[in-house]
């Protein structure tokens, strides 16, 4: 019996037994197409279809969705969610595409939506049929998101939304986006409302989507542009000028800190998740040389992969300890940690993956001779995304400063 | 075996943990122990018998010292959550020492060990003396000779050799190295206390004229028993770094809501706030570190060198930076010999070094990872 | 000889320096620079040669080529600072390349070598070819063989080889290695582009199947020859790191000034002050050990090689870090390919790695201090 | 004919020439008691006693105020201080030790008090016979120098002063110290004044000094109190409510970005100064042993000292390349780098130190096996002097980002 197994509640356990069996007879075939690193960077329709086939499957058999209610397209199922997380982590399975969908929007739209909306949306959420993108930043709000000025006006049970949003994340694929937008210019963070929008069916119709080119020369996230779009009172969550609090719903689930447990899929035994990281590299320093010596004899080179394995085996362990209550002195403290982390190790890996390499370190993805296909420029360059987006890490650390710490607050 | 999902520490444990930190809370709050080893009066002993009477009447000795010996026979991870707590405290005592020594005498597995480890269990202080003068535990770096059952020689960087009542050294027979003990009171055993920054402990060397001891790993098996057990002598290290890391942290942090410059608490600016937040950072990774090597003690020997040597490094680590954060952010005072903070500083300073410190540790990890240099 | 205290950076020097930044400045201002190399127009060269020609007719490839081969015989430190602007403007063009080559071809010190350095003068683009396929530039680390004044084999990692009329090439004959003159049109040559990240420079591996060759120094005298032109190598590289590695802390700064966020400059924070100027700091340093190395070539020979050293690596950590912060204080902006950004710090992910990245100037600088490990 | 003298005036060479006859002719004998790392250190009385009689002779010499006028006991010369110095650290010479006098005093009279005053007190100050020290910090003011509370209430012409100064270096031998002090409350920066005050004639008489003891356990700084202290209002320098002003002056002269010289002997060839730094640390390194190692073939270990060794002598290098106009860029860039690159060069120095040393690392200075007498880890710890005294390296950062980059002002 495996050690995450032995407290199994006698729900969990013959659910435990149903995913292992399912996931051993129906894991996909390889993906045909190579995949990116991760969701927020599928370029193709031929990598979303894959992706979603494998989302959908896992829903229709109860994967996705476990602690969701039955009428919301859930499994009705108690923390069970987190069972499934494993056993499909354990597994080769792929990622799940609709990741801000099941990460961010559903969440939010299960504290804070009405009883119809969630009924309306979360089934294809979790199925994966609709995909989601979150419409939060904006040229003017990034660090300070509270300063967002896409405006909803309203008109009787309508709103008529104008504005523009950035680093929109999976839009060219979306049907819908959660929103932020200011409802009133007289103030600040009470001026703010929640919407979910369908923008898919609106595009060419006050919706606008153009990618944009990240430093890598990958696409991947976009402008949107909202001219004059009208959409139903309905589609709010929470009441008018409640947009800031039903936003730090999304961050929390965001951050890793929130309470509904986040579908799953992939990650640590596929190779290219962070538990491959130190991995790849240790192959990586075998086969490099750098100044006519071999790199794993570089003893700077040494030092920082050592320095990485205790980084990273210490986030991981941070995640278990976090559930052990009498190894953690505040509720917050470890999780909040993890995005900044995550994002850090990441960066170092990434820089990790070039020095090592030496000259060969800067071969890009298209040149066939270079090292690991060219994952570690890739990876440092994309690193910025996680140490920027969601929060840069100076936001990071000021939220763990003053939530945790309790020091002053900065701003 | 693998690894528990709560590293084993389970109710037992945090209840003796609990009772520890309240027990260390009262009986040597920081005024306490400021006066006691900074107080300097000539002469004092810098540490409280009377305190250590306590602690070994409540079972911390001989915490993991099995129960045919005496003890209480809890798992390692105890021990270590008391370790944590006494570095908290920065605790004057041969506590460590002696948690040290029960994994040594554990690892000899004979009679004579057993012996030892029941008078662990009965309030004995026990000091390892197993590193060499050119700072090695293994091998050939020992300035130690066994002859007709009795050592001569000296033995080097005694951590609380003043407090110990036995000794567990390393000496050099024709066969390669053993280990004996030797009773701190043993005719033809002198200390010569070394003058270290700490104020916390004491260290010395120990000359030795053909001392009676009792052996405890025959000439040839040093080595090994003392690679059993490195995992837990790391693990305790950090242990004791960690607590003190933590201390040192939420000590600078109070003092950062309360301390006011430019109207401001100084905690506002990120110059304090971001740097405070690393060193919680470095923390709790260095604490998931260490609960991991002291449960893979207890539960997965297999991989808890491995898991000893990121517990060392990360806590050395932490405290490192926690520590000279803490005097920075308390500014001048954080300066003075009067602020508690230096008593903290000062035992990292000495802890970091102790069994390797993080570069020494990280060095071992690569190996681990790519094999030698040149390999 | 030693280092004049203005480090041999007079009047004729600032001139050609003031001039060098006003032209780049005029000629390639960035929003230019990023339409030439990230427009992405398909086959586009992403250089433009009617600028280099301009910059041979300023007589900026021939400024360290002596008189008596047509050049303008400035010092080195005048190379250097033209480098610098390079650096600054990350021009793509082939001129540290054939600075470089003139420093190779005055250590070859002969007739033939004399006859390059008339065609630098004169305008020809000469790039190095010297580092092997395990990216060393001495020793056996080398894919080429000359017999019978022909080379056959690879050349790794030529840099801005697209751009060259003439290559410098490092082979290998029965007696040892030697170094080549290679036409870049010459039959049997041919190109294989790298795809690097680096969009302002292009890189690529040659094959020569037969091609004939100008002897520039004997078989079993090119690592003595490379070993004289070292300095000179390491030091222009870190001009190139200085020059953008300035480009990138102002332009953030500028940033910093303007960006608000919470009702504030963005600079107002020390989460983004104190990096940026900890950012100054380290090119400031990087600047001082850059004129410092630059004059060493000119006045002080035997201290020129621990000089370049400690430039190239001050200079490739400033860069590395700077480059960094850069991204990271431009935000989401920071991230995109329409940020000038981008240019400038993959141009630095590249010149890191060239010719030796900071670890390893700097395990060279510890041999200095030490010896080698085991001494 | 040395570098630095190929651009002499015929004023500094003939000047130079009778300092290096002079030097050669009257260098002290080696001291007969150990001097501390700096004058700031100075703990007793025969310390001072062998420092102040090098600085006497070297006064009297011509070598010390050499740029400042005849009547206030100067030399008269032009920029010739500079040359001075550099004869005397090129020397084997000792340090002068009315460091706080000759760097911050003596140019702060000089800009900002009457034409008595500098005659009254720069003679003496400039011959060492009277030693100053700085009252400037208080419990409450420290970062924030501008809040100081120490009041001085106006009685005609006559000043009554009350209030607490601390780390008040040399205060125990000091003849004199300058002041800053409140003398409005209802005004932060336009509330103070700056006097010079005698402090030595007033112990017991309204002026109290009491040693603090450092963490490495020595003193050398103190506190003074002040009990209604009454002084002339003749010891002002410059008008009432200018004294943050004046205080700018000394502080400018503290971070080396001050216009008049500061006479300084001692230092780089001595071994005790920065140069010696890496040295020291090689010697060490190759006589230690770590974990059974000997510490200069440990990878870490040579890394950090080829690290500090470039941090180190990038440093010497700046002073350097600040005078050269063309290759420096903002007039202060460089010098306002001063304290904080020189505070924490030390401060890695002295950790680097004690790990070198292993074990045997904090071996302390009364230990006789203690390695290079118990150094580095006195250096260490007094390192955080550096970096807490005369304006943290937090404040040393905003500084910098506000003066030389044009950044927007923190507090």
């Amino acid at each position: 019996m495996s050690d995450s197994a032995r407290k199994d509640s006698p729900e969990q356990s013959a659910f435990r037994e149903h995913c292992r069996s399912w996931i051993a007879a129906n894991l996909p075939p390889p993906s045909p197409v190579r995949l990116p690193q991760s969701a927020l960077e599928i370029m193709t329709r031929e990598q979303l279809d894959y992706l979603c086939a494998w989302q959908k499957a896992a829903y229709d058999a109860g994967l996705v969705g476990c602690d969701y209610p039955v009428d919301c397209g859930g499994g009705g199922r108690t923390d069970c969610q987190r069972v499934a997380n494993e056993e499909m982590q354990r597994s080769a399975a792929p990622y799940f595409p609709n990741i801000i969908g099941l990460g961010m929007a559903a969440p939010t739209v299960f504290y804070h939506g009405s009883d119809a909306l969630k009924r309306q949306v979360l089934p294809a959420l979790l199925s994966g049929e609709e995909i989601w993108c979150q419409g939060f930043s904006e040229p003017g709000a990034g660090s300070d998101l509270a300063s967002v000025q896409t405006f909803a006006e309203r008109r009787g049970d309508r709103w008529v939304i104008n504005g523009h949003k950035v680093w929109t994340s999976l839009a060219h694929f979306a049907s819908w986006m959660i929103l932020l937008a200011r409802t009133d210019k007289s103030s600040k963070y009470d001026g703010l409302s929640y919407f979910v929008v369908p923008i898919r069916a609106a595009l060419g119709k006050g919706v606008t989507v153009r990618p944009l080119i990240k430093m890598t020369g990958e696409t991947g996230f976009n402008e949107v542009i909202f001219e004059d779009l009208e959409i139903d009172d309905a589609l709010r969550l929470d009441e008018v000028g409640k947009g800031w609090t039903v936003a730090m719903t999304t961050l929390a689930h965001e951050r890793g800190a929130g309470i509904l447990v986040t579908p799953q899929s992939g990650g640590s035994r596929r190779g290219d998740g962070d538990a491959g990281l130190v991995s790849a590299l240790v192959e990586l320093a075998r086969q490099s040389w750098r100044n006519g010596q071999c790199a794993a004899d570089d003893p700077v080179i040494r030092d920082r992969l050592a320095q990485l394995l205790v980084r990273e085996e210490g986030f991981r362990l941070n995640l278990k300890r976090a559930r052990v209550a009498g190894l953690t002195d505040h509720p917050m403290r470890l999780m909040l940690q993890y995005k900044l982390l995550m994002s850090e190790v990441a960066q170092e890996a990434g820089r990790l993956g070039m020095d090592i390499a030496g000259n060969a370190g800067s071969l890009y993805v298209s040149d066939p001779a270079a090292p690991q296909a060219g994952r570690w420029p890739l990876a440092y360059m994309n690193s910025f995304g996680f140490t920027i987006a969601a929060g840069t890490s100076e936001v990071q650390r000021n939220i763990l400063g003053e939530r945790v710490l309790g020091l002053a607050k900065t701003k | 075996m693998s690894i528990p999902s709560n590293f084993g520490f389970g109710e037992e444990e945090q209840t003796l943990r609990d009772a520890a930190r309240k027990f260390l809370a009262e009986q040597l709050p920081t005024d306490r122990l400021h006066r006691l080893v900074a107080g300097h009066q000539a002469g004092s002993p810098r540490w409280d018998p009377a305190l250590w009477e306590q602690m070994a009447a409540l079972g911390w000795t001989g915490v993991g010292v099995p129960e045919r010996c005496g003890g209480v026979g809890m798992p390692f991870v105890a021990a270590v959550a008391l370790a944590e707590e006494a570095g908290r405290a920065a605790l004057p005592s041969p506590l460590i020492g002696t948690l040290q020594s029960s994994a040594l005498l554990a690892a000899c597995g004979n009679a004579e060990a057993d012996a030892v480890l029941t008078q662990i269990a009965s309030g004995k202080a026990v000091a390892p003396g197993i590193t060499g003068p050119r700072g090695g535990w293994r091998g050939q770096d020992c300035a130690l000779e066994v002859q007709g059952g009795c050592l001569s020689g000296t033995a080097h960087w005694v951590q609380d050799a003043a407090k110990a009542d036995v000794f567990l050294l390393k000496a050099r027979g024709s066969a390669g190295t053993g280990l004996y003990a030797v009773q701190a009171d043993a005719p033809g055993l002198s200390l010569q206390p070394d003058a270290i920054v700490d104020l916390s402990r004491d260290q010395a060397r120990l000359s030795l004229a053909s001392v009676p001891a009792v052996e405890l790993a025959a000439p040839g098996t040093a080595d090994s028993v003392i690679a059993a057990a490195e995992p837990a002598l790391f693990t305790l290290v950090s242990a004791d770094l960690c607590g003190a890391a933590e201390w040192l942290l939420q000590t600078t942090v109070e003092y950062a809501r309360v301390r006011q410059q430019f109207d401001r608490q100084i905690g506002f600016f990120q110059a304090v706030k971001h740097p405070l937040v690393d060193v919680m950072i470095a923390i709790d990774s260095a604490r998931s570190h260490l609960y991991n090597a002291a449960s893979a003690v207890d539960h997965d020997p297999a991989v808890s060198l491995r898991a000893a040597h990121m517990a060392k490094s990360a806590a050395a680590e932490a405290a490192r930076f926690g520590a000279s954060r803490a005097v920075q952010f308390h500014g001048g005072i954080g300066f003075t010999w009067e602020c508690y903070v230096q008593v903290y500083f000062k035992r990292q300073l000495h802890n970091e070094a102790l069994y390797g410190d993080a570069a020494w540790h990280r060095a071992r990890l690569a190996e681990m990872l790519l094999g030698p240099v040149g390999a």
